[in-house]
């Protein structure tokens, strides 16, 4: 029998490893940078769920907030077509 | 994006007023290339004339620029005369002076109402409108309608003042002049109006020549061109005025042009209506003309110019049309190049785009 | 001797074959024919020396049995304007563009040719300006009946 | 000083109890039939703590979320267009319920009449767009924002959770937005739409350093990262002692009016107000990254901006203006008030100067803001020593 603590650590484990994932197999990269982002905010609810809130918060704000925009600018600089060609 | 993009700035985008398209190659933010393309609003006015008699293309006239119709009419009036050979009354020239000065000013008002808008400042967009009212008001009462006025004729003007009018321009122009002030005190001591303007769609006195840049954007540039002072018709050479000029050749040179031009304006109206002489304002003139004549005028956009030949019929036999802005537009490109898309908005609200005297 | 006088003598002096009819018409205005082979040189020419350094319009007119080009061109220190009358048979209508000594030649040039179909040799844009760009007809010539 | 007069949390609580008692009442009842006993046990799981406590959070977060968005979000859009309308000598929205007066309502429901339209228009996905992350975008966007709402405090008690690192929690949620509008800029396969994206983006980014740099001057001031602890220490004498005697005790805006002027900047450009507002600029890009939204998606990304501006305002009123501190009037008035001061400065300044470039945009936030908000972290270590050492 798992307790509340358990059921919402094991739900945002899965959702972790799921994106996680995800992030590895995303066809376009956009989307790649989008599990991304998801995958750390779960880990920022991990570590809120073990009570180390500051951590947490400050995982959301800087790999969460600005480490996918980042990379988002950075695919967006380099690949040569960011754009579809309407089909 | 690292590609280089042609991203269409038209027909249908705000920055347009109007029907154009302004195609722009971007590199990131940065403009490498433009083309401006026209041709959305033809409505072939040139071949309209030869269809109709002498008194006829006036109204077309009117309606090759919606904001500034008087001073279309008044060239082609203008070039009929020197056609026709006849000289028009002094009180028809007094009076065609007042009105293209009004119709400047209306322009102008239009103009710094759009430019604003397309700095994203709203705001001054409807005050400069209200102000526009008041001038279009005064359009009115002197020629009943408040656009495409239908006003000049070849030999003078249609109607004689209306009592009680003189008055009312100078009431008017108190209050516009207060208001004036205080707009440009409003505009001038803000910064993010000088970091959108100064600078930007350098124009420098050369190119601006020989691109064919007439009017305010010439001024601008520091070039001392004003028809009204070089080449002067109607009874410029008997007023007194200064052609405004600034030296930067930048977008804020070109606002500097025009709002100055706005006390010029009123300055000449107003020794007009001093001078006014009394007498006929209008002349008959003759039905068939043969030969060819040109006037050109300083058009609120710059130098108007219509060349009209006659082959001893009723009709024109072939009207052209130079409309300054059209030329302008050729030297957009240039102007564009190595500033940011941003600037696009600045720059083609600077040089006071419009599209009806450019596609004719 | 005004300017204007000065240059009606001066002009077809300098190109004897090239123009013609040299006159001054009013204070400030001066008329010419030019021969369209030697438009280039006689405008060089124009604007190197006699200080013409604004093309103010460029119309065509079409005659029926030719073509005509006329040139309002401008000198801003003189304070005149002279106007070129260039005359092009229709069967072969071309003439040489003026777009590199007046860039403000480029689109008065593209507008002759979409309304009235004179070739500009060595026109770098030669494109249809007002018109779409699939139009065949030249609608300003005399025979363009509409529809 | 007077008290607030809403405990969120205590009222919630009480309406949970009251439901759940009545549903555990209803389920007695009928597990008290022969056939549906098993309803008992769950009466009985109802009535635990935990459950109590959550039902609990979760009404306490709607009645947030209905009084931030529906209430002052419409507030908020209604407020500016009439005080633009002034500003701009017209006279603004002014539709009534009354069919005989079309002239001289006070036009507040011309939101509602505005949602409605959007509510009814088709959802219109473009066929070069990708769909899923089309669709996702607006609603990460607007989700970002209302988290803020669970650590944003109207009052000592008007909170939903009084987090010990409450502001950090809030300006994480904020930083969220850049990387949701990134993607709806790159999901609608537009030209247009991907420059706004990219620019927005760009801009949030350079604008939000400056703006944490003057909360961190705010905290090393308050010595605390809990909203309600920050509020509190402005209400106390303990810094520039003497400006108390006006009545506006302790304001940060006093020893921090530099940092007062970046936050206030910064929460334009994150708002993407006028002078900052080239990611949608209509003249540049025709709409930015909100160009092939439409129905209520646009709905949903416009709303969103006003409730962006709302918790901006709130975070200003909150970090500089005292929170909900002030004479006679209940808390939560006061903070209303006050948030709606902010507002009107925010309509103020962005309707009255054109919009500025992205380059000189990016140079004020990284050349200029950058160090002014380093400077004035300074400063503010400036007057906590002097304030220790009794200076003062």
């Amino acid at each position: 029998m798992v307790d509340a603590l358990q059921f919402v650590f094991l739900v945002i484990a899965a959702v972790e490893v799921l994106t996680a994932v995800l992030v590895v197999t995303a066809k376009k990269l956009m989307w790649a940078a989008f599990w991304l982002a998801l995958s750390l905010v779960t880990m920022a609810g991990i570590y809120l769920l073990f009570q180390s809130e500051f951590v947490g918060i400050i995982q959301i704000f800087i790999y969460a907030g600005a480490v996918p925009v980042v990379f988002l600018f950075g695919i967006m600089l380099t690949r040569t077509r960011a754009m579809e060609d309407v089909p | 994006m690292a590609e280089q993009v042609w991203i269409n700035m038209g027909p249908q985008h705000p920055m347009t007023h109007g029907l154009w398209n302004l195609r722009v190659k971007l590199d990131g933010d940065t403009i490498v290339d433009a083309d401006p393309e026209m041709g959305y609003l033809h409505r072939g006015v040139e071949k309209l004339c030869e269809v109709r008699n002498y008194l006829k293309p006036i109204v077309l006239m009117d309606r090759l620029c919606y904001v500034s119709s008087l001073t279309w009419a008044h060239v082609y009036c203008k070039a009929v005369e020197n056609l026709m050979d006849i000289e028009p009354p002094p009180r028809g020239k007094y009076l065609n002076v007042i009105a293209c000065e009004l119709q400047r000013m209306a322009s102008h008002g239009m103009w710094l109402a759009a430019f604003l808008a397309d700095l994203g400042l709203l705001t001054g967009f409807l005050y400069s409108l209200r102000e526009r009212e008041l001038v279009l008001d005064l359009l009115q009462l002197m020629t009943g309608q408040r656009m495409n006025q239908n006003y000049p004729r070849p030999g003078g003007v249609h109607n004689d003042l209306p009592p009680g009018f003189e008055d009312e321009v100078r009431r008017v122009f108190r209050y516009l002049r207060r208001q004036y002030k205080g707009y440009k005190k409003f505009l001038e001591d803000s910064p993010t109006f000088l970091m959108r303007t100064q600078g930007v769609g350098v124009l420098r006195k050369e190119d601006a020549i020989n691109y064919g840049v007439t009017g305010p954007n010439l001024r601008g540039s520091g070039a001392r061109v004003d028809l009204r002072e070089l080449d002067p018709y109607d009874v410029y050479d008997e007023l007194d005025f200064e052609p405004v000029v600034y030296e930067e050749g930048d977008t804020y040179a070109r606002y500097k042009v025009r709002f100055g031009e706005f006390f010029e304006s009123m300055r000449i109206i107003e020794q007009a209506l001093d001078r006014l002489p009394q007498g006929p304002f209008r002349i008959k003139t003759p039905k068939r003309a043969e030969g060819e004549g040109y006037a050109r005028t300083e058009d609120p956009r710059g130098e108007a110019l219509i060349y009209i030949i006659g082959d001893g019929s009723d009709r024109p036999y072939r009207v052209k049309i130079r409309s300054p802005i059209f030329v302008t537009l050729s030297a957009l490109p240039m102007m564009l190049r190595g500033h940011r898309i941003a600037d696009v908005a600045s720059v083609t609200g600077g040089i006071d785009v419009c599209v009806g005297e450019i596609d004719k | 001797m005004s300017f204007e006088e000065q240059l009606t003598q001066r002009l077809p002096e300098r190109f004897p074959e090239g123009i013609e009819g040299a006159e001054v018409v009013q204070p400030r205005r001066v008329e010419a024919t030019a021969k369209r082979e030697d438009l280039r040189a006689i405008c060089t020419y124009l604007r190197d020396e006699e200080g013409f350094e604004h093309v103010s319009c460029i119309s065509a007119v079409d005659w029926v049995t030719h073509l005509e080009n006329v040139y309002h061109l401008v000198s801003y220190q003189h304070n005149i304007m002279l106007q070129l009358n260039v005359q092009i048979p229709s069967e072969d209508p071309w003439v040489d563009t003026v777009s590199d000594i007046w860039k403000g030649a480029l689109y008065h040039e593209r507008e002759a040719y979409d309304l009235m179909g004179i070739q500009f040799r060595d026109h770098p844009d030669l494109r249809r300006i007002l018109l779409p760009k699939d139009f065949v007809f030249h609608p300003l010539r005399k025979d363009y009946a509409g529809e | 000083m007077s008290g607030h007069l809403v405990d969120l949390f205590g009222g919630s609580n009480a309406i949970a109890v009251f439901l759940i008692t009545i549903i555990n009442f209803i389920l007695r009842g009928i597990g008290s039939l022969p056939l549906f006993g098993f309803l008992n046990p769950l009466a009985d799981w109802l009535g635990t703590e935990p459950v109590v406590t959550s039902i609990a959070w979760l009404i306490a977060i709607t009645i947030m979320i209905t009084w931030a968005a529906a209430l002052h979000l419409l507030t908020f859009i209604w407020l500016e267009r009439k005080l633009v309308a002034r500003l701009q000598d017209r006279r603004g929205p002014m539709i009534t319920l009354r069919k005989d007066r079309y002239i001289g309502g006070t036009g507040y429901l011309q939101q509602i009449a505005d949602a409605l339209k959007l509510i009814q228009k088709e959802n219109i996905t473009p066929k070069a767009a990708d769909p899923w992350m089309f669709h996702i975008a607006p609603a990460f966007l607007i989700s970002t924002t209302i988290v803020v709402l669970v650590a944003l405090p109207f009052s000592e008690g008007f909170v939903v959770a009084n987090v010990p690192a409450g502001l950090l929690f809030i300006l994480a949620a904020f930083s969220l937005a850049p990387l949701a509008i990134l993607l709806a800029g790159w999901a609608q396969n537009n030209k247009y739409a991907m420059i706004g994206g990219m620019r927005a983006a760009a801009m949030m980014m350079s604008y939000e350093i400056p703006m944490i740099l003057a909360v961190i001057a705010v905290v090393v001031l308050a010595g605390s990262l809990n909203p309600i602890e920050i509020v509190n220490q402005q209400s106390q004498l303990s810094i520039l002692a003497p400006l108390a005697a006006i009545g506006i005790a302790n304001w940060y805006i006093i020893p921090q009016f530099l940092g007062f002027f970046i936050f206030l900047l910064a929460m334009l450009a994150e708002q993407e107000r006028i002078p900052f507002d080239f990611p949608e600029a209509e003249e540049e890009v025709v709409h930015g990254w909100l160009v092939e939204y439409g129905g209520m998606r646009f709905g949903m990304v416009y709303g969103f901006k006003w409730l962006r501006t709302f918790v901006a305002a709130a975070l200003v009123a909150l970090l500089f203006l005292g929170g909900w501190h002030g004479p006679v009037l209940p808390q939560e008035i006061w903070f209303i008030l006050k948030i709606y001061f902010v507002f009107f400065i925010f309509i103020w300044i962005s309707w009255s100067v054109p919009r500025i470039r992205i380059d000189q945009i990016l140079n004020i936030g990284w050349r200029k803001l950058i160090p002014l908000g380093l400077f004035n972290i300074f400063l503010a270590v400036l007057v906590v020593h002097a304030n220790a050492q009794g200076w003062i």
